[in-house]
């Protein structure tokens, strides 16, 4: 398995999921393909965080919610520098949290 | 649906505490069994709500530690966790204990203990009712989706920071009337906004919002006494029943929302409350709203049904919601400014609102009120429990 | 109070598990609404019965997360934490949410993740249900507790290692016919008592308690799907009941109990059952008993009514309590054998329970099962449920 | 304050309980003074505790109950070589454990 991240799609209804459930959301079937999650998109939202979980030795932290083309959503950390609601990102992989020993890799967005 | 009365209430100071948890715990219940004035009638059952003993004080089972701190063996006891809404969960828990005919007296005792461990840690406890791989890997706190949240619903539907200061300036004012507030100090647009110092007074926490805009971190209790008819006719005194509660839950990321401006839960959780109580929010006299951040006071006074979509920040502007307005929202200074022991908040909403329809509340008691409203928001709007109050004559 | 029924029962296996969390309730979850068959019928509420997540996983407000997995939104959902009893107490509240009028539909799934902590940190996070100050500082862990409960116990009632031993090698025995348990693997006398090398085969854990009085460590979710009667009849299918719930609490501390080899929570709690079931010990056909120690099977044996006290060892030795006796104890093979996820062992007691009420056993079925018992053991006799369920024809 | 262990004492039916509750168990009263718990006793049920919590870096643990002459009962660290049931043992205060840097001081048992 990569670091890819992964959404799921029913095998019913062809529903596409982020994060996966166990059953589908759109038609209660319960079994599924992986589908890699990414690509180009748009910010709906986002903050500058100051009030930060522990791991994180940064003074802040910018997280958004960014809304790809294919309509699929995502929660993810934000690197550019002039955030705009509405704004072209695109979705990149990097490490988003150290857990002791453990490089967590996530989904990061940049300028499009 | 065998009815349930609340006999009496009672609570610690909110605020930073010396007291162990089951300090915290055993003052704020005895104070609601003496309120409740049972004589000789036993307590069938103690629920205790908490969300993070078990990590942040290393104590796990609270229902039997509390029973026995309070002699109260055999009744049975547990603990319930709904994240932020684990109060009102726990009240609900006991409310259909007696409904069911299984108990006469439940004693519902929210407690947390948050102090004790540094910021970053309680703030990072918090943050694991999010989405483990979704959310919580990428540091997302309650904070940062609150911020989130604000930037899109400011957006949409043109509130300003002066509407969140309002929100502030109003409950930090009422928490200066209630001697169990964390906090009992008034501030003002100035202070928090407009003068040059507001910057450094009031610093940022998550983008839009400020450190007035976020309810402090609190040790703290707060306690009900659920009765039966019965057990109610009994004591005496007066009768505040539970006119009905609802409760509903969403996606557990805000992501995943339709339209994560819409507090969906709330909606729904106020629908079924007021169905259950065979009354409309037009009936409510007062309410208590979860304002962990100064936007959810606004957006829930909508999504509760209050007022139209898009116009709480309206009716907050107008007056409406202070303690002497035509519909007061959070009398006691709210999570804001009363304090935000997570566990203890559902229960000391439902405290505040008893006293109030008691007519307890010294200089915050808001004017004949007879129908109260509260609404505990879990996760971040992932489960909602609202619930109706009534003064019975 | 309307009747409950229990519709659909479903678990994973126990045992070390590389599921996360919530594959692993969402999986029980799964198996126990595939086989109620509710068809259209939307499930109202979620209660999750769970320890240790905040602790060791990182993770809390199970309820919600629980409900975005199986996509049931808007249903009511919580959890419920009673220690190792948190299943039972889990069940209680749903059996009230259903017999209260609130609900018709209610999931009751229990899950723990414990293999995914070393064995320290999870015997000390158990042990955190103990008393703060008059135990847990002084190194007090379950094993401990149960170690100085069966040195006084043995020596009150002339009960042996080798009569432990026979708990161990029946509950074994059942294990292995039982695909869900953890262990399913047969011990004899030989190898954990009397040959040579049973020393180095099963050492001390807590004298005189060693390896084989001692249940796992295990990961694992169990699930129960609750009804109302209208619900009942509409899905048709067996018929299991909820005849009866007790539960009683004692002091906090095991040194404060009068008698302290006096399970009287078990006793309570056990008469409340049978007494709310209109039955008696004598009535029931199949068992399930907290046996996290060996020792507690006999205990438990005699303080819920089955035999005498002081004469549960004396009832095993004369193999009543195999599954061919008179009164088959641990079918699935206890938690002795079948594993011991702490929130999901109350549930997984009532998931056997049903089945073989159900006769869905196979191996391990229990001929004509009508009525069944449940004692599920919180702190260490602190917090006891007791439950009856009873097959309608 | 020392770091002698407290019980309390009942101020209406004078019931002493160890530890304590806000509640008398015997009464129901809610006010109390202090009585310093220790003394004589015999040990009514005791373990070699081999399962231990964090913070503990031996091998095992003697844990016992004693009932003290005063009918008094109190868990605690059992230091004697050779315990029986019914053995007379006196009270000690002792670091019973160590949690980060605080040594936590409590009660163990040596022959009387
Ligand atoms: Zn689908
Ligand atoms: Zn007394």
């Amino acid at each position: 398995m990569s670091d890819n991240v992964y959404g799921m799609k029913c095998n019913s209804c062809g529903t596409v999921s982020y994060p996966k459930h166990a059953v589908c959301p759109n038609c209660r079937n319960e079994t599924f393909i992986d589908v890699v999650i990414g690509g180009e998109g748009k910010v709906l939202t986002f903050t500058d965080v100051y009030a930060l979980a522990i791991e994180y030795e940064t003074r802040y932290l910018r997280l958004a919610i960014v809304e790809l083309d294919d309509g699929i959503r995502v929660t993810g950390q934000l690197l550019d520098g002039e955030p705009k609601l509405g704004m072209r990102v695109k979705t990149v992989l990097g490490t988003v949290r150290q857990s002791g020993e453990t490089a967590i890799q996530g989904l990061q967005f940049v300028s499009a | 649906m065998n009815p349930v009365y609340i006999a009496g209430a009672g609570m610690t100071r909110f605020g930073r505490s010396e007291w162990s948890l089951m300090q915290l715990a055993s003052v704020a219940s005895l104070a609601a069994l003496h309120h409740a004035n049972l004589g000789d009638i036993p307590v069938d059952g103690v629920v205790v709500a908490n969300m993070g003993a078990a990590r942040m004080n290393r104590q796990t089972a609270l229902g039997s530690a509390l029973v026995d701190q309070l002699a109260l063996y055999p009744a049975a006891a547990e603990s319930v966790e709904n994240g932020p809404a684990s109060g009102a969960s726990a009240f609900k828990v006991g409310v259909q204990a007696i409904a069911s005919g299984m108990a006469d007296v439940v004693l519902i005792t929210g407690v947390e203990r948050m102090r004790v461990v540094n910021g970053l840690e309680g703030t990072d406890f918090v943050s694991s009712l999010s989405h483990p791989e979704a959310e919580y890997i990428y540091g997302v706190t309650l904070p940062a989706l609150a911020g989130m949240f604000a930037r899109l619903f400011m957006d949409k539907f043109g509130v300003e920071r002066k509407h969140l200061a309002m929100v502030a300036i109003k409950n930090h004012a009422n928490a200066a009337k209630n001697p169990y507030a964390h906090i009992q100090q008034t501030v003002t647009m100035e202070g928090i906004l407009t003068l040059p110092e507001a910057a450094v007074n009031n610093p940022p926490i998550a983008e839009p919002l400020h450190m007035f805009d976020c309810c402090p971190v609190s040790d703290g209790g707060a306690s009900l006494v659920l009765v039966s008819e019965t057990v109610a006719a009994k004591i005496g005194g007066p009768k505040v029943r539970v006119a009905g509660i609802g409760q509903a839950t969403d996606t557990h990321t805000v992501h995943e929302r339709e339209d994560p401006t819409d507090l969906k839960s709330v909606r729904i959780a106020a629908g079924i409350a007021f169905d259950r109580a065979g009354l409309t929010p037009q009936d409510v006299d007062v309410a208590e709203l979860h304002d962990a951040f100064t936007i959810l006071e606004i957006a829930e006074s909508e999504a509760s049904g209050f007022f139209p979509r898009g116009e709480g920040h309206k009716a907050l502007e107008r007056g409406e919601t202070q303690l002497d307005g035509t519909l007061p929202i959070n009398p006691s200074g709210g999570l804001k400014a009363k304090g935000h022991p997570v566990g203890a908040t559902g229960v000391a909403q439902l405290v505040e609102l008893t006293w109030q329809l008691r007519g307890e509340c010294d200089a915050r008691q808001v004017k004949d009120a007879k129908v109260a409203y509260a609404c505990n928001f879990g996760g971040f709007g992932n489960n909602v429990v609202a619930s109706v109050l009534q003064r019975e004559a």
